[in-house]
C-alpha cells in the first residue's frame, strides 16, 4: 500500500526547528556515526528521509526520535549542514504535539505567544487562587502554626489533586502514544507477557538513563541525569514529605538536606544549560525553541523562589516568605500543568516508555524473523 | 628417325581426346611436326607401345606432351614415365592443368561415380552387379584394372610440369603457337619460357580480347542461362545478366564462345597470379549483385543453379579445397 | 628476399601482456623463423628507451623489416612507424602483432595465450617479409570549411574559423540559428539566460564577412577527400524551388545535434493523454512566457519532474542523457520563482552532478527545499488522476529506494525529463560524410579519449551533441576543438596523405569494369582509349572492395596484398 | 584432451577489429581460439582467403564487419553480405560443414557480442571436431 506523501510537512516542522532538513542528501553519515543507530532502528536518516517526504502516518508511528539523545554527533558529521540531530529534536516536539489529544501541545509549539500567554494566565490564576484562598483562611503573616496563610495540609490536598490531573492527561497521552506506536501497527504483535516481563525496563530507564551514557560525550549525560534526579526528589519530597519540608524554621536534616541537595543539583544543572544554551557553542545547543526557554525560564523561576522561601522561612520572615511562597506557586503550577503533560517536561514519560516499545518490538522483530527464516532442524 | 630430329611423345590420361584432336586441328602444321620431330608414342594417332618408351634413357624424350587428368593409376603410372624420360613435361589442356571436366567428379565420392555409372544407370542391363576391380581372378587367370582413384588430380599434383598449355581444348593456334615456341627453344632458336609458365594464352582475362561492350555500371537483378532472354550480341554478357566466366579467364581462346552469344565458361583457367579462378568469379559476381537485402540477394542466387560447377567447371583440382570433404 | 632481417620486438606492457603471456616463450617460437635476426622482450616498448632499443638494433642489425608484438595496432602504429622512420627505415616495414587487446586482456589461460600470441607473431613476421616500401603523399588543402547545422557548437567552430581569416559555410537545415539552446529560458547552474547567449552567437555569425550562412539548407552530397571535398548543397530558392551549389572545403565539421525523446513511447506517464503531463521542452516554453500554469489555466501547487525520461532503460536508450539532472534542479529553481510556493519534487534515478558548478547546484536545489525522490531503474513511477477528495491533480506512485517506502506524491503538474536520442536524419548524415555511428546512432569519434573530435573519415570531424548527449560547455569545447584541428592543418597548407591505396595493373586488366561502380569514392575511373580501370590514389580510401572483387587480380591492395594475407593466414595457422 | 580448434577471423578494422579491441579494454574474456587478421574493410576479404585457410588447416573461419548500413566505407560489408551466401553454398559442394565459416556483423561498440560469437563458435566448431580438409588433402597423396 502507498504511503501518501504531505510535501506540506516539512514546512510545519520548520516551526518546530527542522529549518535544514531538506539539504539532506542521505548520504548515511549520521546513522553510521550515531551510537544508538542499530537494526531495526535506524536513525537518523530514515526520520529525516520520511520527514522529508512528509509521510505523516509513518512518523507519528516512529520510535526512533525518543531513542535519540540529540549528542550532536550526527549535526557535527552532516556534510549538508542538514542538522539531524536537530532534526529529531523537532520531529519529538511534533510527536509531543500528536501524542497530545488536546491541541494545547501543538499550539504551544506553534504559537510562542501562546505559550506565554497560557503561562501567564495559569500563573495569575493560580496566584489569584492562592491570594483568595490564605486570606479567606489565615494570616499572610502566619507562615506556619493553625493560622498558616497556605497550610501544608491544604497545599498537600492541592498538590495531590493536581498530580492526578496531570497524571489523567500524560496517562492519556501516553496510552495515545502506545497505540500509535505499538498498538496499531499491524505488522507486529507484542504479546502481553513480554510487557511483564521486560516492565522493569521503565524504572531502569527513567533513573539511569543508561543509554544516554552511551554517548560519547558524557557531560550531558552527567547533567541530564542530575537534573532528572534532582528534580524526582524534589517531587518526592514535595508529595510525600511535604509537611516536614514546611516544618521550621529548625532545619530538619533527614529531608532538608535531601531537599537542598536537590535544589542545588536543579540550580547549578539549569544554570548551566542556560548558558549553554546561550552561548551556542555545542552544537545541541545551538538552537533551542522558544519551549526550550520557557522551560528553562520556568524551572528557575521554579528553584529560585523554592530556595528564596526556604531561606525567608528559616530567617523568620514569615510575611516574605508567604509573598514568596506564592509566587513559587504562580512559577510551579504553570510549569507543571504545562509542561509536564503539553511540553518539555512530557519527555519524561515519552522517552522512558520509547525505550521500553522499541525494546518489545525489536523482540518481537527479531523472533519473527527467526520464524520466517526457519528453525533449524534437528537431525 | 633421323638423329637431329627432336623425340616427342604425346600422351593422353583422363581425358576425352579433344587435346589431342585440337593437335591435329593444326592442319599442315602436323607436316611440321612431322618434319621437326620423331613421334615415339601417341595413341590416338601412331602406333606405340608403352614398352617402347620404358626402354629409352632417362631424357631421351625431348618433350612429352601428356593431355588429360590422373583419375586412376594407369594415368599416374604414364605421368611419371613421361616426366622421367622427358626433358620437357607439358600439361596440355584444361584437364592436365586443372583437373578439367574430370575432376567436377572430386565433388562426389569415388563410391557413387561407381554406383553410378555400374550399378545405377538407366543403360545397364537389369541386375547388373558387376564392377571394375584392380584385380580379378577369371578361370585361373588374374586380371588387372588400373585402380580407380578416389579423386582426379590434375598433372602437377601428381609429376614436376614444366609448362602448361590451357584450355579445352586449346585451341589450335595457340597449340601452334606453344609447340613452335618449343621447339624453338629446344632447338636454340629462341629463349625457353620460365619453368612453369603458361604457354599457349595471354597474360590479361578473356574481356580483353572481347568485342563486346562494357558499361560503367554493371548491375545485376536477375541471372539468365543463355536461352531465357533474348541477347544483344554486342553487350557485355555479364551485363545482360548472363553468368560469363570472361573477366575470371585467362585469354587465349579467341573469345569464341562469347562471340558465339554463349557465356565464357573458364576452360583457360585462371587470370594470371589468381589462386582459384572459382573463388575470384564468385567474388566479382557477388560484387555487382544488385541488392543490400539478405532475403533479396538469396531470392537473386536462386537464379544462379549450381554456382560451384560453374565457378570450377575445370578447376576443382586446381581450387584450394580440391576435393569433397564431406565425411 | 633472401638477405632479409627481421628484428621482432615483444613488449610487455608492465605486466599487462606478461602477466598472461610467456614473452620469452614468444620470443623462442619465433625466433626460429625464417629471416629473423633479433627478437627481443621489454617492458614497455612504446616508451621512448623501447624505441631507442628498436633504433638501436635495426642500426646495429641492419634490420630491413620490424615486428612489435604489442597493443593494437589502432593504438601505437603511429608510434612504432615513427621509430621506424627515425630510423631511416620506411615505416611501411612494421608489422604489429596484437597480443594485449586482442590476447593477454581477454585470455586467462596462459598456456593457450602463449601460443595464440606465438602464433600471432609469426604471422606478422611472415607477413612483413612481403611489405613494400610505401611514400606517403601529400596535397593541397583547401582552407575552407563546411559546418553543418547552426546550433551552438556549430555557431561556436564557423566563429573561430571565421575569426582566423578562413571561408566557412554554415549550413543549417531549418530557417533560424540556434538550435536546440534557442529553445531553453535560462541554464544550470548560473541560471544565465540561454537567450543572450545564443543573441551574441547569432549575431556575431550572421555579420561575420567569412561565414555565409545557408540557412534552409541541406547537404546534399560529399565527394572528394580530406582538403579537397566537394559539397553540393541544396537551398531553398526564393521563389521555393530548390537550388543546388557547390561548394569546395577543406574540412567538414558535423554539429547536426540532437532530438529530444518522444515521450509518449513510455505509455505509463500517461504523456499525451493526462493533459498536465508535459516534456522537459513543454515546460521549457511555459518558463520562456514567464508563465507556470497547469492546462487549466491554475498556477500548480504540486510540481514533479521525472527523470531519465526515454534515458538509462533497456527498453528505450541504455545511456545517459548528461544533461536533465542539472536542467530538472534548473526547473526547480524557475518553478519556485515562477509560482512562489510551489512544492518541487525531483523523481530521479541517481543524481548525475558532474561538471564545474553543479554539486554546488545540487545543493543550492536542496536548500531551496526540492523534494528528492529517487526510483529504481527500470521501476517506473506510475502517474494516475487523483480523487475528487485530494488536494492535486495527479498522484504518482514511486517505489522510493532511500525510504524502501511506496509513496504516493501528489502533482499538478509533471515534467517529464526527455533524454537525447540520436536525430532520425543521423544515419543520412553519416552515410553523406561517411562516418560512423554507434549502436544508439550518435557519431563513434576516432579515439573515445585521444581523438575525441575527429572522425574516422580524414578530414570530417564531429562536434556537440551528434556525438553524444553533452552540455553547452561540452559541446562549445568540442566545437571549437575541432575549429582548432581545422586551423592547426590549414596553416600548413598541405596536407599528408596515406600511402595504403588500391592500384591498378595495367598488365593485367582486361578492361572488364567489374570495379568501376564498386568505389564508394568513385576513385576508379575507365580511360576508354586505353580500355584500362585506373585507381585514383588521392580518392581511394583503401577499402579492398574492388581489390577483392576484380576478378582477373589485377588490383593490388597496397599494404594489404594478397601475399601479405596469405603469408599471414599461414602464420596463425602454422 | 580436448580439441582445441584453430579459427582464423577475419574483421574488419572499423568496427570489428575495434569492436575485438574494445573486448579486450573491457577485460571480458573468450575463448582464445580465433586468431585475428585484420583487413581494412569486409569488402577485402577475398573468397579466397577463405578456401585458403581452409586448406592450410583452420578448422573454422570467422568474417566479422561493421553492421549493414554501419560500413566506414558505406557499402563494402555489403559486398561480403552478397559474397557470403554464394561462398557458402560452394563451401557446401566441397563438403565444408555449415557451422565451420560464419559471418557475423559486429560494430566497434560490441565488444561483448564479438566475445559471446567467439566462444560460440569456438564450441559449435569444437563439437564439429577437425577440419577435414587437410587430412583430406595429405591422405590423398598418400593413396598414390
Amino acid at each position: 500500500m502507498a504511503i501518501r506523501a504531505n510535501p506540506k510537512l516539512i514546512t510545519e516542522l520548520e516551526i518546530y526547528g527542522a529549518q535544514d532538513v531538506s539539504k539532506c542528501y542521505h548520504c548515511g553519515n549520521c546513522s553510521a556515526t550515531c551510537p544508538f543507530s542499530k537494526e531495526p532502528y535506524i536513525f537518523p536518516r530514515r526520520s529525516m528521509r520520511s520527514l522529508q517526504m512528509g509521510l505523516e502516518s509513518k512518523l507519528e508511528s516512529d520510535l526512533e526520535p525518543w531513542l535519540c539523545y540529540y549528542c550532536g554527533e550526527c549535526s557535527t558529521e552532516c556534510p549538508r549542514d542538514a542538522e539531524p540531530g536537530e532534526t529529531m529534536m523537532s520531529l519529538r516536539r511534533w510527536l509531543t504535539a500528536r501524542y497530545d489529544f488536546t491541541g494545547i501541545a501543538r499550539l504551544f509549539y506553534l504559537s510562542a505567544k501562546a505559550e506565554i500567554l497560557a503561562v501567564i494566565i495559569v500563573a495569575l490564576i493560580a496566584g489569584a487562587g492562592f491570594l483568595l484562598y490564605g486570606f479567606s483562611q489565615g494570616s499572610i503573616t502566619q507562615y506556619g502554626g493553625p493560622n498558616a496563610f497556605l497550610p501544608a495540609s491544604s497545599v498537600h490536598i492541592f498538590d495531590w489533586t493536581l498530580a492526578a490531573v496531570l497524571l489523567a492527561l500524560l496517562g492519556t497521552n501516553c496510552a495515545r502514544m502506545w497505540w500509535f506506536t505499538v498498538g496499531r501497527d499491524t505488522k507486529v504483535h507484542v504479546p502481553l507477557s513480554a510487557y511483564v516481563r521486560k516492565i522493569y525496563l521503565l524504572p531502569m530507564h527513567f533513573f539511569t538513563q543508561m543509554r544516554y551514557a552511551k554517548c560519547e560525550q558524557k557531560r550531558p549525560w552527567v547533567l541530564h541525569l542530575v537534573l532528572m534526579l534532582s528534580y524526582v526528589t524534589m517531587l518526592v519530597l514535595i508529595m510525600f514529605f511535604l509537611e516536614s519540608m514546611w516544618s521550621g524554621p529548625a532545619v530538619n536534616w533527614s529531608v532538608h538536606a535531601f531537599g537542598l541537595a536537590a535544589t542545588a543539583g536543579l540550580l547549578v544543572t539549569t544554570i548551566v544549560l542556560l548558558r549553554k544554551r546561550l552561548k551556542k557553542t555545542e552544537v545541541q545547543y545551538q538552537q533551542s525553541h522558544e519551549t526550550d526557554w520557557m522551560f528553562l525560564v520556568l524551572l528557575i523561576v521554579v528553584v529560585a523562589t523554592g530556595l528564596m522561601q526556604f531561606t525567608l522561612h528559616r530567617l523568620g520572615l514569615e510575611t516574605a516568605a508567604n509573598v514568596n511562597y506564592v509566587i513559587h506557586m504562580m512559577a510551579v503550577v504553570p510549569m507543571l500543568l504545562l509542561e509536564v503533560p503539553f511540553s518539555k517536561w512530557s519527555h519524561m514519560a515519552y522517552r522512558p516508555l520509547a525505550m521500553y516499545f522499541a525494546d518489545l518490538k525489536a523482540e518481537e522483530m527479531v523472533s519473527k524473523e527467526r520464524e520466517a527464516v526457519g528453525a533449524p532442524q534437528a537431525a | 628417325m633421323a638423329e637431329d630430329k627432336l623425340q616427342i611423345a604425346i600422351y593422353w590420361g583422363a581425358a576425352c581426346g579433344g587435346c589431342d584432336v585440337s593437335i591435329l586441328d593444326t592442319d599442315a602444321f602436323i607436316l611440321e611436326i612431322d618434319k621437326a620431330a620423331d613421334i615415339r608414342l601417341w595413341p590416338i594417332a601412331t602406333d606405340g607401345k608403352y614398352k617402347d618408351i620404358e626402354a629409352l634413357a632417362d631424357g631421351d624424350l625431348d618433350v612429352a606432351i601428356m593431355s588429360g587428368a590422373v583419375r586412376n593409376s594407369e594415368n599416374e603410372r604414364m605421368a611419371h614415365l613421361l616426366r622421367q624420360k622427358s626433358k620437357v613435361f607439358v600439361a596440355y589442356g584444361s584437364c592436365a592443368y586443372m583437373g578439367g571436366i574430370p575432376s567436377l567428379a572430386n565433388l562426389v565420392p569415388r563410391e557413387e561415380i561407381i554406383k553410378r555409372a555400374y550399378l545405377s544407370n538407366a543403360s545397364l542391363e537389369p541386375g547388373n552387379t558387376t564392377v571394375p576391380r584392380p584385380r580379378t581372378s577369371l578361370n585361373g587367370y588374374d586380371l588387372e584394372l588400373p585402380e580407380f582413384y578416389a579423386r582426379v588430380y590434375k598433372l602437377d599434383q601428381v609429376v614436376d610440369v614444366d609448362y602448361y598449355v590451357p584450355g579445352c581444348p586449346p585451341q589450335p593456334g595457340q597449340a601452334q603457337i606453344a609447340i613452335t615456341a618449343l621447339v624453338q627453344a629446344l632447338t636454340g632458336q629462341a629463349e625457353a619460357p620460365a619453368k612453369g609458365s603458361v604457354v599457349g594464352a595471354y597474360e590479361r582475362a578473356l574481356c580483353d580480347d572481347c568485342k563486346r561492350t562494357k558499361a560503367e555500371e554493371k548491375k545485376v537483378k536477375r541471372f539468365y542461362r543463355p536461352w531465357e532472354i533474348m541477347q544483344d550480341p554486342d553487350v557485355c554478357l555479364m551485363e545482360q545478366g548472363m553468368l560469363c566466366a570472361g573477366s575470371a579467364t585467362r585469354s587465349g581462346c579467341g573469345v569464341r564462345c562469347p562471340d558465339s552469344g554463349i557465356p565464357c565458361r573458364g576452360c583457360y583457367g585462371p587470370a594470371p597470379g589468381v589462386v582459384d579462378q572459382g573463388a575470384k568469379l564468385l567474388s566479382a559476381v557477388a560484387s555487382i549483385i544488385d541488392s543490400k537485402d539478405a532475403e533479396d540477394i538469396d531470392e537473386i542466387l536462386l537464379t544462379l543453379p549450381d554456382f560451384t560447377s560453374f565457378a570450377n567447371r575445370y578447376s576443382v583440382a586446381a581450387s584450394p579445397l580440391q576435393r569433397s570433404h564431406r565425411r | 628476399m633472401d638477405d632479409l632481417k627481421i628484428g621482432v620486438f615483444v613488449c610487455n606492457c608492465g605486466t599487462n601482456i606478461a602477466k598472461v603471456i610467456d614473452c620469452d616463450a614468444v620470443i623462442d617460437s619465433v625466433e626460429r623463423l625464417p629471416y629473423v635476426a633479433v627478437a627481443r622482450t621489454y617492458k614497455y616498448m612504446c616508451s621512448d628507451p623501447g624505441q631507442d632499443m628498436i633504433q638501436a638494433d635495426i642500426e646495429e642489425y641492419g634490420l630491413d623489416r620490424v615486428v612489435v608484438a604489442a597493443c593494437s595496432p589502432r593504438m601505437h602504429e603511429p608510434t612504432f612507424r615513427k621509430a621506424l622512420q627515425k630510423a631511416g627505415l620506411n615505416p611501411y616495414f612494421l608489422e604489429m602483432a596484437n597480443i594485449r587487446e586482442q590476447c593477454s586482456w581477454v585470455h586467462d589461460d596462459p598456456v593457450a595465450a602463449t601460443e595464440k600470441a606465438a602464433a600471432l607473431t609469426a604471422a606478422a613476421v611472415m607477413r612483413v617479409a612481403h611489405h613494400e616500401a610505401l611514400e606517403r603523399r601529400s596535397v593541397d588543402m583547401c582552407p575552407n570549411t563546411l559546418v553543418i547545422g547552426g546550433g551552438i557548437a556549430g555557431m561556436s567552430a564557423a566563429l573561430d574559423l571565421a575569426d582566423a581569416g578562413n571561408r566557412v559555410y554554415l549550413a543549417e537545415r531549418s530557417d533560424h540559428l540556434g538550435g536546440n539552446v534557442a529553445r531553453a529560458d535560462l541554464t544550470a547552474p548560473y541560471l544565465d539566460s540561454a537567450r543572450d547567449m545564443l543573441t551574441e552567437r547569432v549575431t556575431r555569425v550572421v555579420e561575420h564577412p567569412n561565414i555565409d550562412v545557408l540557412l534552409e539548407s541541406q547537404v546534399r552530397k560529399v565527394d572528394g577527400f580530406v582538403g579537397n571535398f566537394k559539397t553540393t548543397i541544396r537551398a531553398k530558392a526564393d521563389d521555393g524551388a530548390p537550388v543546388d551549389s557547390v561548394y569546395d572545403v577543406g574540412s567538414i565539421i558535423v554539429c547536426t545535434g540532437y532530438k529530444e525523446f518522444d515521450a509518449s513511447r513510455i505509455t505509463h506517464y500517461g504523456y499525451g493523454k493526462l493533459p498536465n503531463v508535459v516534456t522537459s521542452f513543454e515546460l521549457e516554453k511555459m518558463l520562456r512566457a514567464g508563465r507556470v500554469t497547469t492546462k487549466e489555466g491554475k498556477a500548480p501547487q504540486y510540481v514533479a519532474i521525472i527523470h531519465c525520461v526515454g534515458s538509462r532503460n533497456l527498453e528505450f536508450h541504455a545511456y545517459c542523457s548528461r544533461v536533465c539532472c542539472m536542467t530538472a534542479l534548473k526547473y526547480a529553481h524557475e518553478v519556485k520563482s515562477a509560482v512562489p510556493g510551489a512544492y518541487v519534487s525531483d523523481i530521479y534515478i541517481d543524481m548525475h552532478a558532474f561538471g564545474k558548478g553543479m554539486e554546488d547546484f545540487y545543493r543550492r536545489s536542496s536548500e531551496i527545499k526540492t523534494l528528492f525522490l529517487m526510483y529504481e531503474k527500470n521501476d517506473y513511477p506510475v502517474i494516475r488522476k487523483a480523487d475528487a477528495t485530494d488536494d492535486c491533480d495527479m498522484l504518482i506512485e514511486v517505489n522510493e529506494t532511500l525510504s524502501g517506502e511506496t509513496i504516493e506524491m501528489p502533482a499538478d503538474l509533471v515534467v517529464l525529463m526527455v533524454g537525447m536520442e540520436a536525430r532520425e536524419d543521423s544515419e543520412e548524415v553519416a552515410h553523406l560524410v561517411n562516418i560512423s555511428r554507434d549502436k544508439d546512432g550518435w557519431f563513434i569519434e576516432s579515439h573515445p579519449k585521444l581523438d575525441p573530435v575527429a572522425t574516422t573519415t580524414d578530414g570530417v570531424y564531429i562536434a556537440g551533441a551528434c556525438q553524444a548527449p553533452k552540455d553547452i560547455p561540452d559541446s562549445v569545447a568540442q566545437a571549437r576543438a575541432a575549429a582548432a584541428r581545422i586551423l592547426a592543418r590549414t596553416a600548413l597548407g598541405k596536407i599528408d596523405i596515406d600511402a595504403v591505396f588500391a592500384e591498378v595493373d595495367e598488365d593485367k586488366c582486361s578492361g572488364c569494369r567489374m570495379c568501376n561502380e564498386l568505389c564508394p569514392y568513385v576513385a576508379i575511373e575507365f580511360d576508354l582509349e586505353k580500355r584500362r580501370s585506373h585507381v585514383i590514389s588521392a580518392l581511394c580510401k583503401a577499402c579492398g572492395a574492388c581489390v577483392a572483387a576484380c576478378p582477373s587480380g589485377a588490383i593490388t591492395a597496397r599494404h594489404f596484398t594478397d601475399k601479405q594475407i596469405f603469408s599471414e593466414i599461414e602464420g596463425v595457422l602454422a | 584432451m580436448t580439441f582445441e580448434p584453430k579459427i582464423v577471423g577475419f574483421l574488419c578494422n572499423w568496427c570489428s577489429y575495434t569492436g575485438a579491441d574494445l573486448a579486450g579494454t573491457s577485460r571480458i574474456h573468450y575463448a582464445p581460439n580465433v586468431r585475428i587478421i585484420r583487413v581494412m574493410c569486409s569488402a577485402r576479404i577475398d573468397p579466397t582467403f577463405v578456401l585458403k585457410a581452409l586448406h592450410d588447416g583452420a578448422d573454422g573461419v570467422l568474417i566479422c564487419g561493421c553492421h549493414p548500413g554501419d560500413c566506414h566505407y558505406s557499402e563494402g560489408n555489403y559486398k561480403m553480405m552478397r559474397r557470403y551466401p554464394m561462398l557458402k553454398s560452394l563451401l557446401a559442394d566441397y563438403g565444408i560443414e555449415d557451422e565451420r565459416v560464419r559471418l557475423e556483423w559486429v560494430s566497434a561498440s560490441e565488444g561483448q557480442r564479438f566475445a559471446d560469437i567467439v566462444n560460440d563458435m569456438t564450441e559449435r566448431v569444437r563439437a564439429l571436431g577437425p577440419s577435414p580438409v587437410k587430412a583430406a588433402l595429405e591422405a590423398d597423396l598418400a593413396e598414390r
